[in-house]
């Protein structure tokens, strides 16, 4: 009961300021909540769902995925390789500080306009923090933890399993969390280019036809997705990093 | 044989340069037991790092039969000075003391067998599926040490192990290690700062002066091979042996001022 | 020490050169059509152009300067939002969920209402901005916050510290390098938005230029501004590592003894 | 006048903003500016220039520009729901002959598509779905006998049309200039003039204000109405200066700009063909189901 | 006066459950200096969390001069067993010592005056400007000591503080906390595994049984309250008295297993 009021209380109480507060707009651009509502309920229907919100689900999770694989392995080999650090780190800032709408049509040109363009968009824009996380997370090891594990022997990929992964997992669960709505974005993004259906698609065709209520109610949609992804992102990250949260809490008062 | 050949180490970071070692030279040979004592801070820990490869000396040799130690040799287990911190949080005891085993191969059966063995032997057995953090300091330092135990490494460097255990304990500890040794023909190198126990424990102590440290005196420990906790500490010769180190280390504490 | 940064300078360069190499092959060894991504040595050119004119530099101070107050405004409320939520939890359990629904609100999708708000102006490009990488900041804040040692906090405690001491010496230099991913992150997203927000709005900037660019067919052109782009955003990063190597000189990332 | 940057200065110069795409269709407003026909007429006017009418329209409607750019069909959508602006003149028009269009249909050289009638079926790119460009294209399909039901549409900025054309990602790409003009350059082969199949001398595009402003200042809408129907004269008569003044504005190159077809730009819209694009549109299904009021639109 | 009564702290996490204290009731007056000892992992430190307040107990109540206790009160200075961990590694070691005194609003010159004596007192001057992490074991600890005598607290609960120096430095530690003590008349619980140690230093020992912990026995050492390193350990009654306190540790942990 608690929890759930921690969970409601205050986007209830944003949402109950929101539809007051524009209860009497007259501004095209920013209708009441209720025509908002509304359309929401019109608008994303079962076979709306499937249609259009079903294969962006598909290519943000093939693109997460892809992304948490890729920056975390590149991530490990970068952190614990001073030189490999140095060579690639400008390169890769560099491609970090390009925006992806202008990056898109140079991916087009490799991989094409169908759905591997889009993922590549997204594991492109979503990798940075998982990469950026892991680097960090790799190099802030405790230096006793390494000692103990070089000095038995503990070498290669059973150390980056056992000793690395977990130590730097807390802050790699930093970097997956922020590359989760990162994906969600680059998602809308990706379909802003060749593409004919997908959640961001229909945004976009909604704004560009102003059908004003829809596209809120779109925009709506994609917070309520990131949402649900961040409450199942949780779920996971409180049972692969148990032992962290523990060890956090254990002097707290119990 | 283990030979260190004048080594020396040199710590610079932020502009603070530390000569934690001067110039260290002695052997231990296969099989020995020797305690290492010294004041606080002058360069124990150091040296076991050079002797595990795990740090890079400024100076001079070590060398593990014949071989030149850039890395930790194979065989060798360490306790180390920050126990808390040298076990894996996200591990369980358990898996904590297994982990080295797994990485030598030993079966799962084997394995088991040894892991439970060491941490009855530590007086740990029923921890098993907790977390490190779970337990008291003293009882984190025990893991450690039955991570130790548990590898039969062929050589074993500890760092303090017993100091956040209690007396009896310790003594307990301490007739463990002895009967590793023995059992198992194993090379021990021992830090400690009870005088009474390196004596007791040790074939040899090396008496490390404070910084710049150098060997300030060694003694063989010329007490019979079957030692317990009564009658050994009991013995004439037990006490004349500690009342020497203990004025050594008074001496190069003395000096160092 | 300073053998080894220019060693380390020298080893980025050469992944830079690197990346050029490629890029000047790609098309001239015929794997893409050197109309659509042409040799670098062209882009050189076309880079060479541009910086003789008034209005690309004019632009690139337009662009920085969206992209640093922005920057500014979101890594200040990032962090004092973030110490404040994450050390107070019954703020952390209130706020989660909202904060978990506003973050994958793309920018993209305020566009309307940053023209509604302010047209073209430096506002449209600060609200997309700041919003964009407010997150960035405020997510490394609160994990930095929450990875403070329970010993070093009850040692605090124990010495009856102020609860603004705590922050002050406990949680902020635990969570400093979290901060600092965090802006570093931020720092890029910050003038990935700026830019952005200047090609789709038409704000003045690279963002603009590269739009024009593009819309005309001028390819060379469109990547050497993409290119600097990317350069500026290296320097950004640059100027973060010096900085972060300054601030955390204690920590195991930057001390780390050269093992053997 | 306006609230957002608009305002009147002491000597009665009225600050205009023009919310505009930075493409050859807009020429005749940067020419006008430069002959001084605004600033004859006290406006002192400022370009704007957005991506599209994501940017465009909602600054129009907020009063952040006093005018902006628009197809037709944009308009016409954005009429159907009520968006509060009104068209005030012309902006482009197609040339209206065959093949010689500044819009068109193209494929590459050794395509097996040969007329409008084998479109159908085929994947084309367009700049935005559901919008000028498909319906135009379903209609030249349509007259030449082809399935326009058939067509798989996809969306792709102009720019990048042509790699993808290239690359064989696309089967056909709807382009306008200069991309047109390049595409061609590159051997790409014209199958269609979409505009000129719509309607003869379509009216493409055309500057439009917010019904607000409309009704607080109407004569700065006059004002600015008179000077913009100056500069598509002027511009219709002096290509030359057109080609000109596209090199102040766009990175196109001198080459290119000779080559390119320019579009025409009468001062008047051609409501015969605007009430086609509304038929048009309305076949493809894009109005929702409702019909354009063109009254409503139209000046 | 500081007041345990029916103190109990059951530890839940994870799904195990250990009752590290079951029922513990003392008193220590004000000016007092109380030693712990008890075997490892028996709840020494969980008591004194509980005391300092940082840790909530699952049952009884503490009172400090007729207040419940709920936060670490005022004048407390604690030092962790986890020295290490308890230091702050972006601090150099002088920031270390004097937070605490700016945290008490100690003016400036007082201050670095207070510290300056500290590190002296605990031999580690000329170390201020080294971070922690640059220091050995037993510097370490000796740091987090000095911490806690500048703040010159009401109040000291120390946990294990000389685990990790050597036996010289030890004595010297000793007689600062007696020193301390007498000086500024603070109540000290101190807990220690060395035998020797408690009964040299403390005016009381508490001997307390293995897990689920009570007061096992309770003695006040009656030596004269001038100790010093040789007469003292020499005398016959403090003989006598670590031998009982031997004892009852020895019975304390017979009877657990
Ligand atoms: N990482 C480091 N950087 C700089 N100086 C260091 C570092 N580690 C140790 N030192 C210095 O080297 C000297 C020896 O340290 P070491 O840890 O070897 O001592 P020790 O004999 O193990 O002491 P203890 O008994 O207190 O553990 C000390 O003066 C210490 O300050
Ligand atoms: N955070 C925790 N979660 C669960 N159990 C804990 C926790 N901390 C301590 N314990 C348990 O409580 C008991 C007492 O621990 P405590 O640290 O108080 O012992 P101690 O007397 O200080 O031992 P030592 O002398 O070894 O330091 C132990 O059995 C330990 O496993
Ligand atoms: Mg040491
Ligand atoms: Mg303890």
């Amino acid at each position: 009961m608690r929890r759930f009021l921690y969970v409601a209380g205050l986007p209830v109480l944003l949402l109950l300021g929101w539809f007051v507060l524009s209860s009497g707009s007259e501004n095209f651009y920013a209708p009441p909540l209720r025509d908002i509502l509304r359309a929401f309920v019109d608008t994303w229907t079962p076979e709306r769902l499937r249609a259009d919100v079903l294969p962006s689900l598909v290519r943000l999770f093939a693109g997460y995925v892809l992304a948490a694989l890729l920056g975390v392995a590149l991530g490990v080999a970068i952190g614990l390789n001073r030189r490999l650090r140095a060579t690639v780190e400008p390169v890769l800032e560099f491609f970090r500080a390009i925006p992806p709408p202008v990056l898109v049509p140079v991916i087009m040109l490799f991989a094409g306009i169908g759905d591997g363009m889009k993922v590549i968009v997204i594991v492109f824009g979503c990798v940075w923090p998982i990469l950026l996380n892991t680097v960090e997370g790799v190099r802030a090891v405790d230096g006793v933890q390494l000692d103990t594990a070089k000095a038995y022997g503990v070498r290669g990929a059973a150390r980056i399993r056992t000793v690395i992964l977990p130590s730097a997992s807390p802050q790699i669960a930093a970097g997956l969390r922020q590359a989760l709505s990162i994906a969600i974005i680059l998602m809308v993004i990706s379909e802003m280019f060749a593409a004919s259906n997908g959640l961001g698609f229909t945004i976009v065709q909604f704004q560009r036809s102003f059908a004003i209520p829809e596209m809120w109610s779109g925009i709506i949609l994609l917070g309520l997705l990131g949402f649900a992804l961040s409450l199942l992102f949780r779920l996971a990250e409180g049972r692969a990093l148990r032992w962290y949260h523990g060890l956090r809490d254990a002097q707290r008062r119990s | 044989m283990l030979e260190v050949q004048g080594l020396r180490k040199v710590y610079s970071s932020g502009g603070r340069e530390v000569e934690a070692l001067r110039d260290l030279t002695f052997t231990v040979e296969n099989g020995d037991l020797v305690c290492l004592v010294g004041p606080s801070g002058c360069g124990k820990t150091t040296l076991l790092r050079c002797i595990a490869g795990l740090l890079q000396q400024t100076g001079g040799t070590v060398t593990l039969d014949g071989h030149q130690v850039s890395g930790p040799p194979p065989g060798l287990a360490m306790v180390f000075q920050e126990y808390g911190r040298s076990l894996f949080p996200w591990m369980s005891v358990r898996d904590n003391v297994s982990l080295p085993l797994k990485q030598k191969r030993v079966p799962r059966q084997r394995r088991d067998e040894l892991v439970d063995k060491a941490l009855a032997a530590v007086g740990l057995a029923g921890t098993e599926s907790a977390y490190p953090w779970q337990l008291s300091g003293g009882m984190q330092q025990r893991v450690a040490i039955a991570r130790a135990v548990a590898y039969e490494p062929s050589t074993l460097l500890m760092d303090e192990p017993f100091a956040a255990v209690d007396a009896q304990t310790r003594a307990d500890l301490e007739d463990l290690v002895r009967s590793l040794w023995q059992r198992l023909n194993v090379t021990v190198l021992f830090i400690t700062h009870d005088i009474d126990e390196a004596v007791y424990l040790g074939r040899r102590v090396i008496m490390l002066s404070s910084s710049p440290t150098v060997v300030q005196d060694e003694i063989t420990v010329d007490l019979p091979a079957e030692r317990d906790q009564l009658h050994t500490r009991a013995d004439p010769r037990f006490t004349e042996l500690r009342t020497h180190v203990y004025e050594q280390i008074q001496k190069a504490k003395r000096l160092s001022r | 020490m300073s053998s080894r940064s220019r060693g380390t300078a020298l080893l980025g360069l050469a992944g830079l050169g690197g990346l050029l190499l490629v890029i000047e092959l790609l098309p001239r060894l015929g794997l893409v059509d050197d109309a659509y991504l042409p040799p670098t040595s062209e882009i050189a050119a076309a880079l060479a152009d541009e910086l003789g004119t008034a209005a690309f530099w004019q632009a690139v101070g337009d662009t920085l300067t969206g992209w640093a107050i922005g920057l500014l405004i979101a890594v200040a409320a990032g962090v004092v939002v973030g110490i404040v939520v994450g050390a107070v939890p019954v703020l952390r359990a209130a706020t989660a969920s909202t904060i978990e629904f506003l973050r994958p609100i793309p920018s993209v999708a305020l566009i309307p209402l940053a023209v509604l708000l302010y047209g073209t102006d430096l506002g449209s490009v600060l609200l997309l901005v700041v919003y964009a990488s407010f997150w960035q900041v405020l997510v490394q804040v609160l994990y930095g916050v929450a990875d403070v040692d329970p010993i070093a906090d009850e040692t605090a405690r124990s010495f009856r510290f102020s609860g603004w001491a705590r922050v002050r010496h406990v949680l902020w230099p635990t969570a400093l390098p979290y901060v600092f991913t965090g802006i570093r992150l931020a720092a890029s997203v910050a003038l990935v938005l700026a830019v952005t927000a200047e090609l789709v709005i038409g704000a003045p900037g690279l963002g603009k230029l590269i739009a024009v660019a593009q819309t005309s067919g001028a390819v060379p052109d469109m990547y050497a501004l993409i290119a600097v782009t990317g350069l500026l955003g290296v320097a950004i990063n640059l100027a973060a590592r010096v900085f972060e190597r300054r601030s955390l000189s204690w920590h195991q990332s930057v001390r780390g003894e050269v093992p053997a | 006048s306006g609230d957002g940057g608009g305002g009147t200065d002491s000597n009665g110069v009225d600050q205009v903003k023009v919310g505009v795409i930075p493409i050859v269709d807009v020429a005749p407003i940067y020419l006008g500016q430069q002959k001084g026909f605004f600033s004859n007429r006290k406006i002192n006017l400022t370009m704007e220039s957005g991506q599209g009418g994501a940017a465009i329209v909602p600054g129009v409607v907020s009063g952040q520009f006093q005018f902006g750019f628009s197809n037709f069909t944009s308009l016409l959508i954005a009429q159907t729901k009520d968006v509060p602006i009104k068209a005030v003149s012309a902006g482009v028009s197609s040339v209206g002959e065959q093949g010689k269009d500044f819009g068109g249909v193209v494929v590459n050289a050794n395509s097996p598509i040969k007329t409008a009638a084998d479109l159908a079926g085929k994947k084309i790119s367009v700049n935005t779905l559901k919008n000028i460009g498909d319906t135009t294209v379903r209609e030249s399909v349509r007259k030449a006998g082809g399935d326009p039901s058939k067509i798989n549409f996809v969306e792709m900025p102009f720019p990048n049309a042509p790699a993808a054309l290239a690359g064989g990602q696309v089967d056909a790409s709807w382009l306008v200039e200069p991309q047109l003009s390049e595409a061609k350059a590159a051997g790409a082969r014209l199958v269609a003039s979409n505009f000129v199949d719509a309607a003869p001398n379509l009216s493409v595009a055309a500057y439009f204000t917010s019904t607000k402003l409309q009704g607080e200042d109407a004569d700065l809408v006059k004002r600015f109405t008179e000077a913009i129907n100056e500069s598509l004269a002027y511009a219709d008569a002096h290509p030359d200066e057109v080609r000109a003044v596209l090199g102040t504005y766009t990175k196109i190159d001198e080459k290119t700009r000779a080559a390119m077809i320019l579009p025409k730009w009468p001062a008047e819209i051609n409501e015969a063909s605007v009430q086609t694009l509304a038929d048009l549109g309305a076949k493809d299904g894009i109005f929702d189901g409702k019909t354009p009021d063109l009254a409503k639109l139209l000046p």
